[in-house]
Formats: C-alpha cells, structure tokens, sequence
C-alpha cells in the first residue's frame, strides 16, 4: 500500500518582501500519511502546523524538500502548482475545511453556490467533464444532508447562517468532489464550547462512513485525540514526536509533548475536598 | 446610561459606605435587577442580572458568546457604549455605581476595580511604550515621582514574569507577544492592588501552554493580594482551574449559581449539564459520539 | 539602522516619483498630435516659421534627447525660457510663488484649526442632532466649489458690505515700507475661501478617523486604568488619530494648491496660477511644463514629508522598518473611503 | 432612518440627471438665444430664473450645462473605472515586480492634480470638452487603481479565495466570481465620490476656460460670465453656483447613503 503523503526533508522559509527577516515555518519536516489514517498535527501557535497543512493541499509549494502524493510529486518545481495539481485531477482528491467559516465562505455567495463551487471547474479531471447544472444542484442538496442542514439552506447567505451552520457548509463544500483525503485546519476553535461536539460528532462520523483519510490540525489536544489515531508535535516549525495518539498521550516522550499535555486545563475529574481550595483571603488594606 | 438608583452627594464623589454592617455582611460588588439593552432596536443583552461578590470571592462567568457575559463586567466597569441603556443597580461596597458620574467612575477604575481584556493584542495603545502605559494606572490614582512609578511598574512586570522587565518597559506592544501583552495587562491592572479585578476571557487569545502560565499567574497574583475576581469565560475548565463558584449565563440571564464542586457534581440546569458534558472532551472514548448541549436542553442527555 | 534604511527608501521614493513625473509631464505634451511650435504659433503658422522655430528651440532633435537636456535643466534649476521674452521662467516665478504661498500658508493652518474642533465634535456627537448638524456642514463645504465662495463672500464683503476689497493684491513690503494692513485686507477673502473648502473636506477625514479610534480596545483599557472618557480620548485617542490625519493633510496639499489657482483666478491675484494660465494663454509651454513640475516636486516633497512624521508617529512602522511600508498608504486608503476620495483637488 | 442620505441624495441625482437629459429634447428657451429686452431680467413666468447680461435664459444655459456637467463627469469616471479597477485587481492578485511598477505609475499620477494636468493638456491641444474629459480621467485613474487594488488585497487573504482555489478555480475565475463582487461596495462607493469630484473639476475647468468652448453653455463658464457683473448683478454667477453645489451634494450623499448600507465595517461604527 503506497502512503498518501510523504512528507520528505520539508522546509518552508518565508521572506517577507523588502525585509531581511525571514521566517522559517517549517524546518526539515519528514512525516508519511498512510492510506485511512487519521493524523493530528498539534503545537502552539507559530509552530508551522498550518503552513504544514497548505503544503499538503498544494496551495504552496515547499521552499526545499519534496512533497509526494501517492508516489507522485505533488508541486513539481517549474510549473504553476496550481495547473500542475489540477492535471492530474488531485483536486477533487483532496479538500481542506478551514478554521473559521467566516473567512473561508464568500459572504456575497449562497451557500448552494459555495458548495457546487468545487464541482465547477472540474474540466481538467481526466474523464470526467464539469457536472451539469441539475447534477450540482443533486449533489450539492446530497452533501448538504450529509452534514445535517436543511434542503432550504442552499438559498440562504453564509450571514443569515449560526457559526456551527457555517462550519456545516464548510465541510459540505469539501466533501462535494467526493474526496478521498480531508485535511482540517483548527475546525472547531473558533466555535464555541457548546457547538464544538456537534461538528466533531459530524466530522468522526464523516471519516468513519467515507473513509476518508484526515490530517487535521489542532492546539487542542482533546480534540486530535478525539478524532485521530495518529499524533504528530510541531514545535518551532520542527517535528518533535510522532506516534499512535495513546501512547503521546499515555507516554509522552519529548518535554514539550509533556508541557503541553499539561498544560490544558481539565475540569477537576473527581470532586476536589474544599480545603484543597484556598479560602478566601482578608482584605489588605 | 440611565440610573436605576439615584445618585447623592456632591458632583465627583460617591457617598460613604454604610458603616454599621461587618466586612462579611456588605458584599464587596452587589448587582441587583441588571437589565442592559442594546441599540435603537433594543436588543436586551441582560435580564435581570442579580449576584453577589464577596470580599477576596472568586467567581466564574460562564456562557456561551453574546450570552452577556463581556456586557455584565463592561456594566459593572462603566464602560458600556453609549448606544447601552441601563436598569438596575450594581454596588461597590455599597456606594451605587450606575449613574455615577464619569469623573468618579475614574477615580475607581483602576485603583480599586480593574479589568484584564480579552485581546491583548489590541488592548494596548500601539503609539506608546508599555512601561508608560501601565505607570499611567500609578499616577493617575496616585501623585508619584516618575522615577518611583518606574520601579514600581518594573517591579510588577517582575512579578507577573514577565522576562527582563526593564527592557519589556520601554518596548512598544507591537514587539511583545501575546502572552507578553497580557502579562503588561494583568500586571497594570494589579499595579494599585484593586480590591476587585474583572477579567474578560484573558486567555482565550493565548496558546494553551501560555494560558496554563498566565491562570496560575492570576492564582498566585488573587492569592498574594486578596482581591476578588469576577472571571468571565466560555470554558468550563478554565474557570475551574481559578474559581470557587461559578455563575451561568444562558441568553443574558443568570441560570445557576454555586460552588465549583457542587455545580459539577450536580448541575440543575440543563445547558449547565450540557457545558459540563461538552468540557469533559477528554474522558469521552476517542470517536465516539459525544453528548452535545442540545442534547441536554431536548432534556435526551444522560 | 532600520530606521535611516527606512528614511532612505522613503527619499528614494520621492526621487522616483518626482522623475516618473518629469517623464509624464514632458510625454504628455509630446505624444499628444500636434507639436510644441505648432502650439505656439496657432494655426496660421507659416512652415517656414515653425521650422526655424523648432530649430532655434531644438524641437528637431529626438525626443529623447530634448527630455535628456530639459531634464538636465530642471537639476540646474532652469524651468524653461519663455519664448516670448525670452526670459527664463526661474527669473519670473518669484513674485507669483510669494503669493500662493502666502495664500496657501495661510489657508492650511486655518483649516485645520477649524477641522480638528469640529470633526472631534462631530464623531463624539456622532449619535445626537448635533453631529450630524455638524457633518452636513462639512457635506456642505464640500460640495461648494472654491471659486463659488469666494464669489459668495465678494458679493457679501465686497459688494454689499463694502468692507473689503474684491479684487487685485497689495505687496506686504513695498519700497516705501511694510504695507501690512492693505496686504492682510486684499488676503482676508481669497484665504477663508481656500480654508472653508478644505476644513470641510478635514473636518470629515477627522470625524472619520476619531470614530475609528472609538471604537478601538485600546481607548477601553486607557479608561479602565482611569482615564476619564474625554481624557482617554485626548490621550490616546489624538496620538493615533492624529496618523490619518497627518496623511490627509499631506495628501491636501495639492488639493490646496488647485483651491490657490481658482482663487487667485476670482480674486485676480497675481500668482502661480494666475502667471500659469497667462502663459497658457500664450501657449508659453516651455514654462508651463516647468512651472507644473515645480508645483507636483512641492506636492511630492510633502508628501515625503508626512511620510517621515508618520514614521515618526508609529513606532509600528519605525522598528519593523522598511517591511511595514504600506502602513501609510493603507491609512490613506482607509481616509480616502471615509471622505470622497482623496482625489477631491477641488 | 437610515436610508435618509441616500434616498435624498438619489433623489437630488435623479433630478441632476433627467434635468440634463432632458436639457436634450427641450429647454425653455434656446439657451444661445440672446435676448437685449430681457437683459438682467429677475426671475419671471417668461424667465423662470431670469436671464443673464446678454438676456439669455439662465434656465435653459442651466439645464445645457447639466448635459455637459454629466458628460464629462460620466465618460471621466467611466474610463477611469474600465482602465483602473482591472489593473487594480490583477495587481492586488498578481504582486510582483510588474505589478509593483504599475502601483508606482498610479501613484505618480496621483501626485499631479486633475487641474495641473488639464492645464498641461491644454497648453498643447486648445481648450475642449475631450481635453478636459481626458485630464479628469487621468486624474481619476490612480485613485481606481489604489482602490481596487487594496481592496482586492483584502479580499484574497481571505480563506475562501484558497477555498475556491481548491475546489479547482482559476485566476480569472476567482476574479470574476470571488473578488468583483466583494470589492464592488468599495467600487459604487468610489465611483460616487470620483463622480461628484468630477463634477468640481469640470466647472473649474470651465470656470478657468480650460473646458468647453465659449459658446457652449456650461456652469463654470457661466459663473465667469457672470462674475463681470457681481456689482451690478451678482444672480447670474450665483444661480450655477448653487447648481453645481446641489449636484454635488446629491451625489455625495448618496455615496455616503451606499456606503452606510453597504459597508458593514462602517455600518458598525456607526
């Protein structure tokens, strides 16, 4: 079985115009997604997860290192990586849902339009010409009920939309070309708490029922493991520790991995004693 | 902002405190009927919003976003837009707040009731060095030499760890990190050792390492200095990890109030079991459906 | 370090800009049909005429080259011979210059005099009859064209008041002394005329830029720590408002500059618009080409200029240095969304 | 409430506008027509707002220069529009060094005043209704560009620009369907208030005698003629004024009225 990606030396060094700072994103990454598993790329804020992730959607191509998608290089150097990613109908292949709806679906777009977009401009597929307008507007009523929105929501504007409605459409609009590979950038923190359960219930049963397979990045490691069996810890724009997400999580090897594991606040499982609690201080005066 | 209660004594001062009642009996801040509503269509942010703040209580303000929470501490504050109006009373030590002029509501601000923000990185004035941001809380309450409101403003950066506190002074907000920023934040707000700190989602910007560092900062800072804190927050975790009780707000209405222990154990309200549900990610079994607060409002969830 | 790299790419700016203009300036009289000579003469030029006025000018070499030697001019100073006189432009340009200078030095620091007040006014009254009396006063302002107040307030002043003069210009100094008060009441008018147009235009951009900083979380925290409402916003709020309208004062110049030539025209001053429409009159294109290269290295110069006070402003843009450069022109952008362009010349 | 600016605004352009198109068909009198009997007459049922010093009909020359205002302003704004905003786009999608170079040239452009151009253009080609369209575009192209170009900026980091580039769109897709109709607020905005600046130039243009010939009746040109006589006179200079200045409004208003509505950054700080 070929892996999915296989992430080889990767460095993405970003050099601002008109300044001699550069910033390295991702500093020799290596990292292979097989075929169905389900990855979680986890790390603060500037740690390169995100960048990781748009390398891998082709959206950008690495400053050194190779990218390849089932054996193939996926941005071949020398070519539009936009063009060259279409001509082999990679596209509709893999799909990213972004962090926050608000940004990522067109606010002067209905959602019936911003989830047959992807089914537009699919000329390029070999085989497979552009879908009919009938056959969008199926397939786009299909994966919106897929995702649990109502046939009506297709009319509405993104606005008129909650924002765990938005994530919906969102996800709808990369599960529209039926792809194979789903990546997720942070899907659920900018939801709230109470939103959050729902989009990561649609999202479990989604991977589960298409098989798809998931590279979802995440500061939050309730979350990855929750969704992925596989973890891999950026720090600095380094891998520091990859492995199946119970033994990270049982059995942290790398400090930062441990650091971070503690660092997320859980609520008191047990019912603490209330003296452990500090009582209230006099006021000073 | 219209007053529920009327305002005595001269311009620019608020009346004296009762005398009669012990420290234990008057509550440092008494929010009585809070009612705010919002714009020309007025939207109703709070209904009757009452609780009460012990001297050196923690409190934590729960509640999904738009639910009120931010609007209750901005109340409490003075710091609503003007497009607000108000009913109701809130109570410092038992001097009325609401209708207060402006002049006196300053003179507290800051001294007695400060504020941490959400975003740290738009709360700082980007034209002015940190240092001189945060001395502006010394000598604005305070009449100070600038050599000695420096050391003390180092001194407090110190405090809140912030690493090499002279050189973080003379810096520009843009140059520190988030965490940084908050740091100059909660430090500036501990500067005058208020008696209440109000802090609005302080860490809901920051990355969970930065977070676990900034809370226990804020434990130790409320603990060395006795100060009460109304902590607002839309994670339960988070609020547990610095309150006693905790106040939930559901559609700008308080639904259920208690210690941290016994609304956990034993929550009444529904959304309450639901928020508990949905922070309690960690011990569901990876993959499997999780409960969601609709489900405990339908009144299906466990 | 990062700040002389950042004063010298700003300088560098300027220097390509002003060159760019050279070019525009000199191209646009040369692509256009018809040639200089021909212009001078009229139509009823014989050939003969226009070919030994195109040699004696050196019009018959290339373009290029004349570009080349025009431009080599300018560097020196020389602005065009007028081919009337022959009498370089440099030589008569000083008494005109005096004159819009006056007018506009005059004019700006009365405008934003007015501006500040009221559109400080009109953001904080934003909500209330007040604000929005004062917002369409600057509507107002804007919409009435230069020349048209001034006729106005020559009709009101002049004609039916017969306070002060409505046309023609007295020297401040004269061979018999300082002429102060004839000189300050030939300027009365023409100056309020220029100065209410662009108050309004300020006063907008102000309004704009002060509800901005209502708005912003900073100004929140200054009143947490204990500022008063009024004073957080003096404080904290004029520091950061003052970076839009700095740009837009800058980017008025030219505004005011167009504003001077109208006025002058109404009130028959004898200055740089005036002495450019007379030698457009006598299709002087020579000197109308370096006069309008004079006036856009003013308007660049000032630019160059509000581009250094705002560095000097925004630390922002003082330490992360040269890769921030945009920071002034989307302020410009943001300013020019708020009012009605910053293209209003007029 | 909120639509007040612009209803009024709309409604004052509505008036501009029919008034000069109408100007077209028919005007009270020839607006040419000089009539000695009816010099300096006041405002009568012959002459609805009186007639100037040679006794032509200030109404009719009024209703004429609309036509000539709205002309120039429209073709101005128009093909500074059709040349700017397109460049704008493709810069703010493109950054490059190519691009760069046109920011550059805009922004050179931007330093010469409409005025001074049209002051250039004259010296060489004669005073005419197309010198003084072309000077006003021209001056009215670089703030097209900048603008289009910083909101487009805008409107591509957004993430449903990778999101449309992911489902398989191309530029001048994402350009079509994501970016025009996201920048098109900031576009009707911009072009109401080039249209009203537009207006400002041409009559000082033609105040200066820099636009249309004598003969032809526009604003400007009649506050000229009509400021020879403010001692004797002041009406016939004042009349256009007033026109020009609640064209301009009007225009103004509704572009601040759009700009409420459209603008939903804006409307919140309202």
């Amino acid at each position: 079985m070929t892996a999915v990606f296989t992430v080889d030396h990767v460095s993405q060094v970003f050099q601002p115009r008109r300044s001699a700072l550069a910033v390295v994103a991702l500093d020799d990454v290596s990292l292979t997604v097989g075929k169905a598993e389900r990855w979680g790329i986890v790390g603060e804020s500037g740690s390169g997860k995100t960048t990781l992730l748009r390398l891998l959607a082709g959206l950008e191509r690495p400053t050194s290192g190779a990218i390849a998608f089932e054996g193939a290089e996926l941005t071949p150097a020398g070519r539009d990586s936009q063009r060259g990613f279409q001509d082999r109908g990679l596209r509709s292949r893999v799909q990213l849902v972004f962090q926050d709806p608000r940004s990522s679906l067109d606010p002067r777009m209905t959602v019936g339009a911003i989830v047959a977009e992807p089914l537009r401009g699919r000329r390029r597929r070999a085989g497979a010409s552009s879908l009919s307008r009938p056959d969008r507007a199926a397939r786009t009523a299909e994966v919106l009920a897929a995702v649990g929105l109502s046939a009506d929501a297709a009319r509405r504007y993104p606005h008129e939309l909650s924002g765990g409605q938005r994530q919906r459409v969102a996800i709808a609009r990369a599960l529209a070309p039926n792809p194979d590979i789903l990546l997720a950038d942070e899907p659920v923190s900018a939801l709230d708490v109470s939103v959050r359960a729902q989009i990561l219930n649609l999202l479990t049963d989604l991977v589960a029922q298409m098989g798809l397979t998931l590279v979802l990045v995440s500061h939050d490691l309730g979350v990855v493991r929750h969704l992925c069996d596989r973890v891999a810890v950026l720090q600095h724009g380094r891998i520091v520790e990859t492995g199946p997400t119970e033994q990270i999580y049982a059995r942290p090897r790398q400090p930062y991995t441990q650091e971070l594991l503690a660092a997320v606040p859980r609520l008191p499982a047990v019912l603490p004693p209330s003296d452990e609690r500090k009582p209230p201080r006099p006021l000073q005066k | 902002m219209t007053a529920g209660t009327e305002m005595s004594g001269p311009r620019g001062t608020l009346p004296r405190e009762v005398p009669s009642a012990s420290q234990d009996s008057v509550p440092l801040l008494e929010a009585k009927g809070l009612n705010v509503w919002f714009g020309r269509h007025r939207r109703q942010a709070l209904r009757d919003v009452s609780f009460r703040l012990a001297p050196g209580q923690r409190l934590g303000l729960i509640g999904q976003s738009g639910s009120g929470k931010s609007v209750t501490a901005l109340a409490v504050m003075g710091l609503l837009p003007d497009t607000a109006r108000t009913t109701g009373s809130i109570r410092f030590e038992g001097r009325e707040l609401l209708g207060a002029p402006e002049r006196a509501l300053a003179a507290l601000r800051g001294r007695d009731i400060a504020m941490v923000f959400q975003e740290p990185m738009t709360a700082l004035d980007p034209t002015m060095r940190v240092g001189r941001q945060a001395a502006e809380a010394v000598r604005l309450h305070a009449s100070a030499t600038s050599r000695a409101t420096r050391r003390r403003v180092i001194e407090a950066f110190a405090e809140v760890e912030l690493p090499d506190p002279e050189r973080v002074a003379d810096a520009f907000p843009h140059e520190l990190s988030g965490g940084q920023r908050q740091r100059v934040l909660l430090a500036t707000a501990l500067l005058n050792r208020p008696r209440l700190i109000l802090c609005d989602e302080p860490t809901t910007a920051l990355d969970v390492t930065v977070q676990a560092h900034v809370l226990d900062l804020l434990d130790r800072s409320l603990a060395a200095s006795g100060a009460a804190c109304l902590f607002i927050s839309h994670d339960l975790a988070v609020v547990a990890r610095v309150c006693q009780d905790i106040m939930v707000v559901f559609d700008g209405a308080i639904v259920e109030t208690g210690p941290v222990a016994r609304l956990l154990a034993n929550p009444s309200h529904p959304y309450t079991r639901g928020l508990i549900a949905a922070a309690r990610l960690d011990e569901a079994a990876p993959g499997s459906r999780l409960p969601t607060v609709e489900d405990f409002l339908r009144g299906t969830g466990s | 370090m990062a700040l002389v790299s950042l004063v010298a790419r700003r300088v560098g700016v300027f220097a390509v800009s002003l060159l760019g203009a050279t070019v525009v300036v000199f191209f646009v009289a040369e692509a256009l049909p018809g040639d200089v000579a021909e212009a001078m003469l009229g139509l009823g030029a014989t050939p003969e005429a226009l070919e030994a006025l195109r040699h004696d000018w050196g019009l018959d070499r290339p373009a290029v080259i004349r570009y080349a030697s025009w431009l080599g001019g300018l560097l020196h100073g020389d602005l065009g011979a007028s081919y009337l006189t022959g009498r370089p432009a440099a030589a008569e340009i000083g008494p005109p210059l005096a004159v819009t200078c006056w007018l506009v030095g005059l004019a700006l620091p009365l405008a934003v005099l007015a501006a500040l007040p009221a559109g400080l006014l009109a953001a904080l009254w934003r909500r209330r009859w007040r604000g929005t009396a004062l917002s369409f006063l600057s509507q107002l302002g804007m919409a009435v064209p230069v020349f048209f107040t001034a006729i106005v307030l020559v009709v009101v002043f002049a004609v039916r008041l017969g306070w002060l003069p409505a046309v023609g210009y007295a020297d401040l100094v004269t061979p018999a002394g300082l002429n102060a008060a004839e000189w300050a009441r030939h300027l009365v008018l023409p100056v309020t005329a220029l100065a209410v147009v662009q108050a309004s235009l300020l006063a907008r951009y102000v309004r704009s830029a002060f509800v901005e900083v209502l708005t912003e979380d900073y100004l929140r925290t200054a009143r947490a720590v204990g500022w008063t409402r009024w004073r957080a916003l003096l404080r904290h709020g004029a520091r950061n408002a003052a970076l839009s309208v700095v740009t837009v004062v800058g980017l008025q110049l030219g505004a005011m500059l167009v504003g001077a030539i109208l006025v002058e025209a109404v009130f028959g001053l004898p200055g740089l618009g005036s002495f450019l429409l007379q030698k457009v009159a006598n299709r002087d294109i020579l000197v109308v080409q370096g006069v309008v290269i004079l006036l856009v290295a003013v308007v660049l110069a000032v630019n160059l200029a509000v581009d250094l006070v705002y560095v000097a402003l925004d630390p922002r843009l003082r330490q992360q240095g040269a890769s921030r450069q945009s920071g002034r022109r989307l302020s410009a952008d943001k300013a020019g969304r708020a009012g009605s362009g910053p293209g209003s010349h007029w | 409430m909120k639509r007040l600016p612009l209803l009024i605004g709309g409604a004052m352009t509505a008036v501009f506008a029919f008034t000069a198109l109408l100007s077209l068909f028919w005007t009270p009198h020839d607006p040419a027509f000089v009539d000695a009997a009816a010099r300096f007459t006041p405002p009568s049922s012959a002459h609805w707002l009186g007639a100037d010093r040679m006794g032509r009909d200030l109404l009719s020359r009024l209703m004429a220069g609309a036509w000539a205002t709205l002309l120039v302003g429209g073709l101005a704004v128009l093909s500074a529009s059709l040349i700017g905003v397109p460049l704008g786009v493709w810069a703010g999608m493109r950054r490059g060094f190519l691009s760069d170079i046109v920011l550059r040239a805009s922004d050179i452009l931007f330093a010469l005043p409409a005025l001074l151009l049209a002051i250039l253009l004259v010296a060489v080609q004669g005073a005419s209704i197309a010198t003084a369209t072309a000077a006003i575009a021209l001056a009215t192209l670089p703030v097209f560009v900048r603008m289009s170009y910083s909101a487009t900026l805008a409107v591509i980091a957004q993430d449903y620009i990778d999101a449309a580039r992911l489902g398989g769109a191309g530029s001048l897709a994402i350009a079509w369907r994501h970016v025009l109709p996201n920048i098109a607020p900031n576009l009707g905005v911009q072009a109401s208030a080039s249209f009203s600046t537009a207006i400002l130039a041409e009559a000082g243009l033609s105040y200066l005698g820099l636009a249309a010939p004598p003969t032809t009746p526009t604003w400007g040109r009649m506050m000229r003629d009509g400021q020879t006589d403010l001692f004797v006179n002041p009406w016939p200079a004042i009349v256009p004024g007033l026109a020009i200045t609640v064209a301009v409004l009007g225009v103004n208003l509704m572009g601040d009225g759009l700009r409420d509505i459209l603008d939903p950054r804006l409307r919140e700080l309202r």
